[in-house]
């Protein structure tokens, strides 16, 4: 069962105008770079994206911002980044913004074959919008519902021509719940090995969850927030 | 009168041994540096980790390993690392002993706003909505008033909610205050400061039983 | 007629390469014993575990290593060991490929019963019913009688339902079938049985086409 | 944050009768041999148990039926048990069958916060009873949901002091679903370390979710179907 596909490349040279896309990371930290790059150098215009947040203006899905490719970006967290800024401003990109946990959730959700499901997250705010709620053990929640894509890019540490996946660190964060809920999904790792390398019982995303993989080229793995102490 | 740093040592105060928490950005990062003696706390980062340690030295910081507000950060023995769900799931499910964090308006019947000012460029609400949703022990750091001196204390939220019904502690600049049926209840003054200082700075309804004691920091 | 190993062979003719599959107990087990040559196949057991391998060694059994039907088995190269929610997030998000179980009874609505007899003991529909309601592509792999002589293909079913209007597809000793609307299509005659000898066996509507193929099993 | 008790015993001390109970396993893999033989010498009565089999007559949960000290079991499947047949048989027990995938979801939307999801399992069938249903993309679903339990008992390979667990193979199964949804959760493990030696990047459960842990005494580990070929 090899998935292994060339290089970045190759493994997006389906993905047409006006897909949706998912892309794992957090902040910076965990992003597809190589798949990202691969988009930017491509005319693909038009996409919907589904992401934590929005990248740095130079870095990230902000490359795409720049190249506006993405009409719609649905997020949690899209500050630090003067170009999304613009574009937001200049009515040129739709936002829909999602409680963080909520987002997780329906990705999993979208992976799981789960439809919906109800959270408290947003009850009696705007997000809550037209939604139907329903009252828990005399506590709020609204429903929400599943999220999936035409394709998701995530980024892991090591992963095997099978398709499993191993993460390192945060950099984890929302790739396997995008790796689940991704109709094709896309993975690029550090370090690509032969199926048997990786223990089955340390497998952080089972190979079925993942339609393609490469060995990332290169990974700048930009720090956002540089923080350290003094020895 | 308390500044950022006394904020978050009297919020440390509360702090229990064995408990889980989440900080927020701010003042409520702050609070991990006063963790009292014989406390043992494990910080949780939405972004996916538990056991959270000091920011790295100079030169070891690593890039794969950071918490909700971005910065590099570090381990400590007992760690552990998951997915975005599996972090919510701890939110949501209740997991968390206490969640810190900031705001810009809290209303008496603990409605809050901190998340998005009309007409200013909105950043989005992160993990804030499920973090307030879910938690059973909320306390918000925050100070008493605005830049412009107006109360973020009030009768009603004006700017768009983050969360309703949900805050039961703040601690101020000014005071520690409960939010009970009928308002804020005043719970301890800053050392200094007066029960009508605290009364001027409140536009919500404020509730005085009593002697109010000033608080202890250090 | 079929033995059950026929019935194994037949089915295991519709495997495609990179196919990830859920076998049921009993018939469908013996699949695995046939797939194609060239063809890469991932086996899923529903209690957490993919890229099943044979039955171990005698004396190289791990009692922590078993499938759905208890059984001790090995893992192959790429296999990946997870817990049962993501196992039937799997199933429930349409991951897996094929499903093959048994049935005692099938509609030509495409209702499918096999967990449970009224006066008999229940014993449980295990993974069944997640199984039934979430996959695309499953196939029903039965005697087309019962022991006691009696359709198990039917108009409707009798016995209490595991799923409704999820069979498309069913292999049994006498015959290939497509759940259609209006009944069950006749794909396939088995070797040496006859159209007449199917519709015989058959109590649901059977719809018969042009000249009906017999099938290959080697 | 040392969440070490002494052994089984104490860990189980204030389970009370009546008490709800999510035990973990599938089969006899994986189950908290340790924490079942302290109930089974306790005298602790009328459980409610919420475990995916109801173990065989004389092991596992058939030890707590030998004793008659479960009330209702909740399961998805109870077969091989004939100490269960007769309780069943006689209505001195009673039984809640759910389908096995559903049973794994609404532990973890127990542990998840999640009061209730949607799923397609069971439309149509006798488990779908007076629950409510929604169509989404064509396809009925019924709405389940989540399961909680005084006590959850499961059973790790290694684990530490901070409750952090690590599984070993298909002993993995409904443990760590069962250990979110608990409200106290008790982890027995063959192997008890140090804080520090487990691996972040590769823990199971995250000891958040463990309120007890001790080092399981005796584990006979007992095969149901011993199925081997020859060399």
């Amino acid at each position: 069962m090899n998935k292994v596909v060339k290089d970045a490349e190759e493994a997006i040279q389906d993905i047409k105008d006006n897909a949706t896309l998912m892309v794992g990371g957090f902040g910076l930290c965990g992003i597809p770079e190589n798949s990202i790059t691969a988009l930017v150098h491509s005319n693909i215009k038009g996409l919907i994206c589904i992401s934590n947040n929005a990248g740095v203006d130079d870095f990230g899905l902000g490359l795409l911002f720049q190249k506006k490719q993405i009409k719609k970006m649905i997020a949690s967290y899209v500050g630090e980044n003067e170009v999304f800024e613009r574009l937001m401003l200049d009515s040129e990109i739709e936002v829909d913004l999602i409680p963080q946990g909520s987002l997780a959730e329906r990705c999993r959700a979208g992976g799981a074959g789960i439809p919906a499901f109800y959270t408290p997250a947003g009850f009696g705010t705007e997000i809550q919008g037209g939604k139907s709620t329903k009252v828990f053990n005399g506590k709020p929640h609204i429903l929400e519902s599943a999220l999936t894509a035409d394709f998701a890019l995530v980024k892991a540490w090591k992963g095997d021509s099978n398709g499993n996946l191993i993460y390192k660190g945060t950099a984890r964060n929302f790739n396997p719940v995008m790796a689940m809920a991704g109709k094709i999904t896309i993975a690029e790792v550090e370090e690509l090995v032969e199926p048997g390398e990786l223990d089955p019982n340390f497998i952080h995303t089972p190979g079925i969850f993942v339609q393609r993989i490469f060995h990332g080229k290169t990974y700048e793995k930009r720090i956002e927030q540089r923080t350290v102490r003094n020895k | 009168m308390l500044d950022r740093k006394d904020i978050a040592k009297r919020i440390a105060k509360e702090l229990k041994d064995g408990w889980y928490v989440n900080l927020g950005i701010g003042i409520p990062t702050l609070i991990a540096n006063y963790i009292p003696e014989n406390v043992s706390i494990e910080f949780q980062s939405e972004n996916g980790i538990l056991g959270m340690g000091p920011f790295p030295y100079d030169n070891e910081e690593d890039a794969d390993l950071i918490n909700a507000g971005k910065q590099t950060i570090t381990t400590l023995p007992g760690a552990s690392i998951f997915d975005s769900a599996t972090s919510f799931a701890m939110i949501r499910g209740q997991h968390i002993d206490l969640t810190v964090l900031g705001a810009m308006e809290v209303s008496e019947t603990g409605d809050i706003a901190n998340w998005k000012i009309p007409g200013r460029m909105v950043k989005g609400m992160g993990g804030a909505m499920d973090l307030v949703a879910s938690a059973d022990n909320i306390i918000v750091a925050t100070s008493h008033t605005n830049r412009n001196g107006k109360s973020k204390l009030l009768k009603k939220c004006t700017l768009p909610l983050t969360g309703m019904k949900c805050i039961k502690k703040i601690v101020t600049d000014l005071a520690v205050l409960d939010v009970v049926p009928g308002g804020f209840k005043l719970i301890e003054r800053a050392p200094g400061v007066s029960v009508n200082e605290i009364k001027f700075a409140t536009e919500g309804t404020l509730i005085v039983e009593g002697k109010v004691p000033e608080m202890k920091i250090n």
